[in-house]
């Protein structure tokens, strides 16, 4: 297993490089004019000056070059237009804790309240008229469909008008932190509960199911110990992933409550063409997105005793 | 936190603002941000100030003197400030010696500061030495003779920061001298890098000076105790500042909230802050409610910055919508007049202002008001009185010249409609809809047969150098702000080399992309040399202010009756409710005077309109009577 | 033979509903279950074995349901039960179930050991230590060696084979008085079949279990099977006791099952074979089912369902050719001495 | 006994050839005499009425939800290509002077803007501009992720190569991609959903690619190749036809999400200019308003049409994907 | 058996391996036998045993890892030229386990049947002549090919399987379980097509199955296979009357009788592969007497003679 693990985080060093190196060119493409403050008022040997300070007159693989070689040595350099002269690596420290404890907040909500809803409406397709799962569903598409943002100021809207909630966060009055959870945490139990509930009905049509019922296994027990164990392998993959997914932030929802967290930190960067920021932010992501996958399948191995790694499938 | 509570608790005056954008860097010798000269401002002072009608006062500069000839300037350093640092605790005295570390680090072209251009042309040799200091950059300290392309660097020959006309004579003296003779110089000095820096701080900083709160020093109003980007900022009042019983704000708190723009007003009418700028169009519902009519109030018209529409004379856009046939329509005189005149600015500038456009119109380039001479303002000096006086939007004349170029143009072989093609940047709130606006206005009036306003967007960021930079419009809004007190300052943007607004200087053999300019009739070709001839007849003036003023005058004068350009606005930020009384605060329409907290109270309750259009007024009228007066003393 | 009933099905009709069409699965049976016994139920796929077994546990899928009829155990009349806790009483406790597949009937996640104790606790009311060693004891009752490392191991270390052992141990660790086998081998290997059904044998014999066998495959039950039913289109049209049916089948269906054995097939010449496909039982059936594929079929057999004749007291037969009116037909030939012929055949 | 209805001709022989015989009137005696045994008769006996597509529409005609939701886009859809056509439709972007910020009145059924245009066309073409954003973004995003997701599922070599380049593309992010392409082409419907196909095929051709995994080695595709058969014929008769469940599912969903990421496109200051209506731009100019409760169906109408469309467009392709499915097929 | 029956095919040593280098997992290990030109040829084995995975050589659908497959004297494995390939195409056939896993769902019975046609460039009418003559040499309808494989039963699909074999007119079939996913009812409908079609067309068979009556029923020659190595392989008639290998004997008495007398007499024996004691001792694959293989060490061989059989 360690030596699977091992091969796997050499296989994505080499991902991560090329994924690095891509952007790395893409974003030489942009126009100059974007790495200064005032271009509209400096001289050329100023920009021409200002371009050296970046290291961006030399040719590209030149460039590239001294981008690696710094980064073996732990350097991600410093931000040009974003914060100047703050190192990358400060800048993404500073905004992680913040995304993730709200990230995980809501995560943990979600979990809490998807998986039940997951299973009631699971149960729910069991009964006759089927009204939990039809509300359930009701709410899942919605959610679903209906995109992020649209809701998202719906919820500012009625939150603040009518439930007179604060617009904007503020540390140390928990009440503030309600809205933005609640629009992050939405999205996550629409998805845990969906997928739960189809894996649930799936396995709920097994035979070792039918087994268990024959064996007198209450129906509370067999969704319990039987069913959902089963349904929730396939989602123990997510997890970390949208455990990773709350160190990105999200644009909108600090935006709209004016969170300081990575959300958006991306486009921002972008937009101003900070490009030792934007090299940092996608390493960064990109690093821990395929730890996530790697991490993903570590647990489904440990949850599911049929999986073993480094082995292909040998036959049945 | 910030709290529900009023403005001001237990006595003390604390005052809340929302704002979207985060500063860069603290360093404000480095900086040309507005967000970053905001906090700066506050944080450092300068050789001189403003009092409210714009009149100069001395601030870290207790007097000043010039020699005969404007080539020397000598000013008095205030004794007893001190240098402190976020803490509060003093760390130094400010001397003269801090304005020359301040040059030189600003002239330091290992710095690559964006205000550098500021001591261009001004200050004795700054400019030679940041060459010279390029030079050895480049060419790493002399060791090489050509770049990465291999191309020849061309040496420089050397120039030592003691050949800078900035000397601190002993501490509390401090002397600039002149590249040429320059009467404004003391307008200059309110920018960001004639601020003065500890030298040995900023070395022991190096790099990392102002890139938060702790790493700079402060000595001015106030001192940024707080500072967590994204989140917030705290502006404590300096217990140690000269001026300080002309500091009536505590506290000023800065929280961070990227949808302040919508959510400024609903923060404000909670009491949440106590200003926030409104979009125009919230305006009619705030209007109509009693209960926020009160609280709304408008934003003083900032004459920094002035607005006008340019033609271009060197379209580079796409061949579908046929630049070579606006090229024909552009150097047609009488079909540029007839837009000149068609344009009905007001009904465009009602997408920002909706009450009163009017108060915004620019009729000139350079703003009324900006700057006066001999008693008389700029714009009223002979040749502009006119202009000024009037307003370009004339259905009939711009009929009559429609007729004329219709004629002319079908002549030359033009076909119709012209295509004019407006380009806007859409990250800039309501430009989009103003295009639109004039789109539909332009085409009512002179009929979709003669023009179509094609109204097109630009990329959101770098719009300047993806659009007018490379001429890819051929009508468009265009501003520039002013850097000092005189009447030149304004023809930077029509300037003969490197113009990027019209294009309309462009020496003929001179290449642009991959087309050579030759697109300027000879008609035009003479017009812009005659311009020039003016300016540079004007700017050969340098020592009798009105003449100096009565040339440009007519410089600009000339460039308007051309229809070269079609003067639109100054600019506003619009509609805002506030508890500040900004007719308090310190004026001038250049440098760091409007940014200052310095001199303002919060007050109890929010001002309305009709107070500021009162105080408006009354501030108009004192503000003459006070510029009369200074100019007496 | 004094038999007592233990099981007693009268007139059971089953439907299912499917996206508003009704499936005629089970079509009026009446069959007694006897103390004691094994009774094997053999009919092609389809014809309902599985649902009519399955209506004695409560285990019929949401979409049927029992729309007539009665089922006695104990008594009680299980096509009454509907709840949960009704149902709860019976399975495991009473009646006990084998399924099918070995691969897929037990739960992936679970250690065989706990999977086993489920039905310990269940049922025997033990717990904790006591409750292990029950597991182990029915494990190596099953035949499966090391059952303390076995128990704490997942179903995918187990080979087919073993898996089939372990589901037989789960049925039979809830102490049932009656053990329901559908098709307890047919996913298996030859060999692996032959142990796994003497198994069975062994266990009925032990804990005086009633067995119902399902099976396709009539070869399989001639060893275990006390009475045969063999059921067409949810009916069953023959039952009477293992020699009866083989060696005096009387319906020609069950001819044609006992003929298309290639046991019983000559090198050389045709098997018997069974044309055609059974009837789609969306579709009203009229008459007897199997008279489309009959080519021993009467007339009327398209226009009457016939009734059950009695053979013996122990063997009844669904088919007009029992009638005396009806002309008489011979079972093909090589089933017909099947006594003297098989014997002789397997060495 | 409810009895089965014989829908189509194949039925109807089935009827016939029992029907044939119970119609004659048999005597008592004829009664016990041999029928007529006709082996194909049994051949025909395991009959049913099946056919894909039938029942395909068959299961999702009988969801009345999706029916209902169905009706309402077509309805939708239609009425945004009859719009414009209507008599008195105005250009959406014609501005009436005096007309600001009106509440819905009779004139303007949705109000008008701050610059006043009236909200009701401008919805209308921005729906017009936003379906068919979603639409070519679907098509694209179909084509070619079923072509790559075929290849990259079936042909093993390239299997490793296609998953490094999904595990590249996916981490690169697609606001720079928006960006960098906004520089290159002018900012557009044509450049939004040229940036948006860029990337959104990446997740189909996965979703593909693991749906071919698992098909490939059935039975009928080893036959396949035992027969002969050219790679190619394979993928578009064996594999393709597997695909279309999963397939409309995804084409259903891209559409809600193509309009969703127009808003957040937008949201970021990158979407299609003003001047284009589109819902993102709606909503954006909508969302400026919003807290003004006077102003608030500003950003209310264009927020309700939208979830109306996406709603019907994921509820309708979510039961057609069932309904495509023949495990959900009466057989 | 007389000498000179021609070879058809010959597999000579094969082996057959799975998983990465790492693991690797050798479903077949070493198997040789020959097939002769119109036997049916039975290989019998427990599950997991690697029949499949020596049919699936010969088709040459599972790459072959050592030893080598000749066809008419051919060599068929590896790498071979385009024009054997398409020539092997046409001639080796497959039949397989499961009747509807094997049949595409989504197409009709027309183009199922026909699809080995596609690559031949020939004319529609003569397609549909062929379709329809395929379907009746099977004994399915005509009509049928217009619908799909969902409408038919097990024993039905099976056939329309074989029909699509049988359309590309082959020489060799490989046979993998026809009939162990179908109704004992319907499996003698497929048993009973095979032996017709083998009359009428001299077809090869290789037949796989892991039960013993039924390869006894159809097979002239049949092979054990157990765990990747062939045990025993002899004339059907010897085999059940000597079987010599303890595996062999074991799957014998393993044989449902339906017959509840005989039956219940019956005597299982379980084979127990510990009373090999092959690290002291290889087995070798011998020729214990004309045509009879076994798979055994000199001691076992002489040992298991003496035994009587059963
Ligand atoms: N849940 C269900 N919904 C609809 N029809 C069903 C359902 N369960 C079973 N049936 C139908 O009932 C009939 C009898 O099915 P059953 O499973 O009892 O057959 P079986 O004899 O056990 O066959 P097999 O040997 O394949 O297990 C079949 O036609 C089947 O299609
Ligand atoms: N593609 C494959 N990859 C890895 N292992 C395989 C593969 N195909 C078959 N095997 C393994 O090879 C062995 C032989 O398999 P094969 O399918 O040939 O057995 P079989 O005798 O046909 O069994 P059955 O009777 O179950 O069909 C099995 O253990 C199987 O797990
Ligand atoms: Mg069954
Ligand atoms: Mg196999």
């Amino acid at each position: 297993m360690a030596k699977y693990i091992f091969k796997r985080l050499l296989r994505s060093l080499l991902t991560l490089f090329i994924i690095v190196t891509i952007v790395f060119s893409l974003l030489r493409l942009m126009p100059i004019e974007g790495y200064f403050q005032n271009f509209e008022k400096m001289s050329a040997v100023q920009v021409e000056l200002g371009l050296k300070e970046l290291g961006l007159d030399k040719p590209l693989p030149a460039q590239l070059l001294d981008f690696y070689s710094d980064l073996l040595h732990g350097d991600l350099g410093v931000s040009n237009k974003y914060r100047r002269n703050v190192p990358v690596t400060k800048i993404i420290a500073e905004k992680v804790p913040v995304s993730m404890a709200i990230g995980l907040t809501s995560l943990g909500i979600a979990l809490a309240v998807g998986l039940p809803m997951g299973i009631l409406m699971a149960r729910s397709t069991r009964t006759k008229h089927k009204i939990g799962d039809k509300l359930g569903t009701a709410f899942i598409v919605l959610i679903q469909a209906v995109p992020a943002a649209v809701y998202y100021l719906v919820i500012q809207f009625y939150g603040t008008k009518y439930l007179d909630l604060p617009m904007q966060i503020s540390s140390g009055r928990p009440v503030t932190y309600i809205l933005p959870i609640l629009s992050l945490a939405l999205g996550n139990i629409a998805y845990y509960a969906m997928w739960l509930r189809r894996y649930m009905v799936d396995e709920s049509n097994k035979d070792y199911v039918k087994l268990a019922r024959a064996k007198g296994v209450p129906a509370s027990a067999i969704s319990r110990k039987h069913v959902f164990r089963n349904a929730f392998v396939p989602l123990v993959q997510f997890i970390p992933t949208s455990v990773i997914l709350t160190l990105m932030g999200s644009l909108y929802v600090e935006s709209l409550y004016s969170i300081p967290g990575m959300g958006g930190l991306l486009v921002n960067v972008i937009q101003r063409q900070d490009n030792t920021v934007v090299q940092g932010l996608v390493l960064f992501y990109a690093a821990i997105s395929i730890l996530g996958l790697l991490v993903g399948d570590i647990l489904m191995a440990i949850v599911d005793p049929r999986i073993t790694f480094g082995k292909k499938e040998g036959g049945r | 936190g910030g709290g529900d509570e009023g403005g001001s608790t237990g006595g003390e005056s604390v005052y809340r603002e929302l704002y979207s954008s985060e500063v860069e860097t603290l360093n404000y010798l480095y900086t040309s941000f507005t967000n970053d000269y905001r906090m700066c401002a506050n944080m450092v002072d300068c050789l001189v100030e403003y009092d409210p009608y714009g009149v100069m006062k001395p601030a870290l500069a207790e007097s000043w003197e010039h020699n005969e000839d404007y080539t020397e300037w000598t000013f008095k350093i205030r004794q007893g400030v001190k240098w402190v640092n976020a803490q509060g605790e003093e760390v130094a005295d400010v001397t003269a010696n801090d304005w020359v570390s301040a040059a030189k680090w600003v002239n330091d072209a290992a710095n690559n500061s964006s205000n550098q251009y500021m001591y261009n042309g001004i200050v004795k040799n700054a400019q030679e030495y940041f060459n010279y200091t390029a030079y050895l950059l480049e060419s790493e300290n002399g060791t090489k003779t050509t770049d990465a392309d291999g191309n020849p660097i061309e040496p420089v020959p050397e120039v030592s920061f003691d050949d800078v006309g900035v000397k601190a004579v002993d501490d509390y003296t401090l002397v600039y001298t002149m590249a040429s003779p320059c009467t404004y110089f003391p307008s200059v000095l309110s920018y960001t890098t004639y601020m003065p820096v500890y030298g040995p701080f900023l070395e022991e900083q190096g790099e990392m000076f102002g890139v938060d709160n702790q790493s700079v020093l402060y000595n001015g109003a106030y001192i940024m105790s707080e500072f967590e980007p994204q989140n917030h900022r705290t502006l404590v009042k300096n217990p140690t500042y000269w001026d300080k019983d002309n500091v009536f704000i505590d506290k000023l708190e800065f929280r961070y909230n990227a949808s302040a723009t919508t959510l400024g007003p609903e923060s404000f009418l909670r009491g949440e802050v106590d200003y926030a700028e409104l979009d125009a169009s919230l305006l009619s519902a705030w209007q109509s409610d009693p209960e926020k009519q009160n609280q709304l109030s408008a934003s003083r018209p900032s004459v920094a910055f002035s607005y006008f529409f340019c033609f271009n004379f060197e379209p580079r856009f796409d061949e579908s919508l046929d630049p070579d046939n606006w090229t024909l329509a552009v150097n047609n005189e009488n079909f540029r007049q007839s837009i000149f005149h068609a344009l009905d600015r007001v009904n465009a500038l009602e997408v920002v202002e909706p009450n009163t456009p009017e108060n915004l119109l620019n009729n000139t380039i350079t703003p009324a008001t900006f700057t006066e001479a001999a008693g008389l303002d700029y714009t009223q000096y002979p040749a502009l009185k006119a202009i000024s006086d009037g307003d370009s939007f004339d259905e009939a004349t711009a009929l009559d010249y429609k007729a004329k170029a219709v004629e002319e143009l079908t002549a030359a072989g033009a076909s119709f409609p012209i295509q004019m093609y407006m380009r806007y940047n859409p990250a800039t709130t309501n430009w989009d809809k103003e295009c639109q606006v004039i789109e539909q206005q332009l085409e009512g009036l002179l009929g979709t047969d003669y023009i179509d306003v094609v109204v097109e967007a630009g990329p959101s960021t770098n719009f300047l150098s993806m659009v007018r930079r490379t001429g890819d419009y051929g009508f468009m809004k265009c501003n520039w702000g002013a850097d000092y007190a005189d009447p030149q300052t304004w023809t930077d943007p029509f300037k003969s080399q490197d113009n990027s607004y019209n294009f309309m200087a462009q020496d003929p053999n001179l290449e642009i992309g991959q087309k050579p300019c030759t697109n300027k009739s000879p008609e035009t070709q003479a017009l812009m040399e005659e311009y020039y001839a003016l300016i540079d007849a004007a700017k050969a003036i340098t020592n009798d202010d009105e003449a100096r003023y009565t040339a440009f005058a007519e410089a600009e004068a000339f460039l308007i009756e051309h229809a070269i350009v079609v003067p639109f606005s100054i600019s506003s930020s619009g509609y805002v409710a506030t508890r500040l009384n900004v007719f308090e605060a310190q004026y001038a329409p250049y440098g760091m005077a409007l940014q200052c907290f310095k001199f303002q109270k919060l007050r109890e309750e929010p001002m309305g309109l009709e107070e500021f259009n009162s105080l408006y007024d009354q501030w108009l009228k004192d503000r003459t009577a006070a510029i009369a007066a200074a100019d007496a003393e | 033979m004094e038999t007592e009933t233990i099981l007693s099905v009268r007139d059971l009709d089953v439907k299912f509903t499917l996206r508003g069409q009704v499936l005629h699965a089970i079509r009026g049976i009446s069959l007694d279950v006897h103390r004691g016994e094994s009774l094997a139920i053999v009919g092609e796929s389809g014809s309902g074995k599985s649902v009519f077994t399955k209506t004695f546990m409560g285990l019929l899928d949401s979409n049927g349901s029992v729309t007539a009829g009665e089922i006695r155990y104990n008594g009680q009349d299980l096509a009454g039960y509907t709840t949960d806790q009704q149902w709860r009483t019976i399975r495991g406790r009473e009646i006990a179930m084998v399924m099918q597949d070995p691969m897929t009937s037990l739960n992936p996640l679970k250690t065989i050991g706990d999977q086993i104790e489920e039905a310990i606790v269940l049922h025997q009311g033990l717990k904790g230590a006591e409750a292990h060693a029950q597991v182990l004891k029915v494990l190596e009752e099953v035949g499966i060696d090391q059952p303390e490392r076995r128990s704490k191991q997942y179903p995918h270390e187990f080979s087919g084979g073993m898996r089939q052992r372990v589901v037989i141990a789960i049925a039979v660790a809830c102490r049932p008085k009656i053990l329901i086998c559908d098709e307890p081998t047919t996913a298996l290997d030859v060999t692996i079949q032959a142990q796994i059904l003497q198994l069975i044998k062994d266990l009925q014999k032990k804990y005086d279990l009633t067995t119902i066998y399902i099976t396709h495959d009539l070869g399989v039950v001639a060893n275990v099977a006390d009475r045969i039913a063999v059921m067409y289109a949810g009916d069953i049209v023959e039952i009477g006791t293992c020699e009866e049916v083989f060696y005096d089948p009387k319906h020609p269906y069950t001819w044609a099952l006992l003929s298309s054995l290639p046991q019983l097939g000559v090198k050389g010449e045709e098997l018997y074979s069974i044309k055609g496909t059974p009837p789609n039982l969306f579709l009203e059936v009229k008459g007897d089912a199997f008279a489309p594929r009959n080519p021993h079929a009467l007339k009327i057999d398209f226009v009457e369902r016939p009734p059950y004749f009695e053979v013996s007291p122990t063997h009844k037969a669904r088919t007009w050719l029992l009638d005396p009116r009806a002309p008489k037909v011979e079972p093909p030939e090589h089933i017909k001495h099947l006594r003297e012929q098989g014997v002789n055949r397997h060495v | 006994m409810p009895s089965f209805r014989f829908k189509d001709h194949k039925t109807q022989q089935l009827s016939q050839s029992v029907g044939e015989v119970l119609s004659r009137n048999y005597s008592e005696s004829e009664f016990f005499e041999f029928a007529p045994y006709d082996p194909t008769a049994g051949e025909r006996g395991g009959y049913s009425n099946y056919s894909y597509w039938g029942s395909t529409l068959r299961s999702f005609a009988q969801n009345k939800v999706a029916m209902f939701f169905l009706i309402l886009m077509v309805g939708i859809l239609a009425f945004t290509v009859v719009e414009p056509m209507l008599p008195y439709a105005p250009e959406a972007n014609t501005i009436y002077k005096g007309a600001t910020n009106l509440a819905p009145c009779k004139e303007y059924w949705f109000g008008t803007n701050s610059i006043g245009q009236d909200l009701w066309s401008q919805i209308w073409s921005g729906v017009r501009t936003s379906l068919l954003i979603g639409l070519a973004v679907a098509c694209v995003e179909a084509v070619l992720g079923v072509i790559m997701g075929v290849l990259w599922g079936y042909v093993r070599k390239l299997d490793f190569l296609f998953t490094e380049i999904y595990n590249i593309f996916d981490n690169v992010p697609q606001t720079l991609v928006v960006i960098i392409i906004s520089y290159i082409l002018r900012p557009g419907v044509s450049t939004m959903i040229f940036a948006m196909c860029l990337t959104s095929w990446l997740q189909t051709a996965r979703l593909v690619r693991n749906q071919v995994l698992i098909i490939r080695d059935r039975d009928y595709n080893l036959a396949s190749r035992c027969l002969g058969t050219a790679t190619w014929r394979i993928m578009v008769k064996n594999l393709l036809p597997y695909l279309v469940s999963i397939l409309t599912l995804r084409m259903a969903l891209a559409i809600p999400a193509a309009i969703g990421n127009e808003v957040f496109i937008t949201y970021i200051g990158l979407g299609v200019p003003l001047e284009i209506p589109t819902l993102g731009n709606l909503i954006k100019a909508g969302q400026t308003v919003m807290m003004e409760s006077t102003l608030s169906y500003q950003l209310f109408f264009p927020v309700i049409i939208l979830s109306i469309i996406t709603i019907s467009f994921y509820i309708v392709g979510n039961s057609f994907a069932d309904a495509a499915d023949p495990k959900n097929h009466v057989k | 058996m007389s000498e000179q029956r021609k070879k058809l095919l010959e597999v000579q040593d094969l082996q057959v391996t799975f998983g990465t280098h790492l693991h690797p997992f050798h479903a077949v290990k070493g198997v040789s036998f020959d097939i002769y030109e119109g036997e049916t040829f039975g290989l019998v084995g427990e599950s997991g045993s690697g029949k499949t995975t020596i049919g699936r050589a010969i088709i040459r659908i599972n790459p072959v890892s050592g030893g080598q497959v000749l066809y008419r004297g051919e060599r068929i494995s590896g790498r071979i030229s385009r024009e054997l390939d398409r020539k092997v195409t046409r001639q080796i056939q497959m039949i397989f386990q499961d009747p509807m896993a094997s049949l595409n769902e989504r197409a009709k019975v027309d183009y199922i049947v026909s699809e080995g046609l596609y690559g031949r460039h020939i004319g529609e009418a003569e397609r549909q002549e062929k379709v329809a003559k395929a379907l009746a040499d099977v004994g399915l309808l005509p009509e049928f090919a217009s619908r799909f494989p969902h409408e038919f039963s097990g024993g039905q699909r099976q056939r329309i399987g074989i029909a699509r074999s049988l359309i590309m007119d082959p020489d060799f079939i490989i046979a993998d379980e026809p009939i162990s996913a179908l109704d004992v009812s319907i499996r003698a409908q497929v048993l009973n097509l095979m032996s017709q079609l083998q009359k009428e067309r001299g077809l090869t068979y290789l037949f796989i199955a892991h039960d013993l009556s039924v390869v006894r029923f159809i097979c002239d020659r049949i092979a054990v296979i157990h765990k990747g190595r062939l045990v025993e392989l002899a004339e059907s008639e010897e085999l059940f009357a000597h079987p010599l290998h303890p595996y062999t004997r074991a799957l014998l008495s393993a044989i449902p009788l339906p017959d509840p007398i005989a039956e219940k007499k019956k005597k299982l024996l379980v084979y127990d592969p510990s009373i090999h004691h092959y690290d002291q001792e290889t087995p070798l694959w011998q020729e214990i007497s004309p045509g009879h293989f076994l798979l055994a060490s000199e001691r076992e061989a002489a040992e298991w003679q003496r035994e009587p059989s059963r």
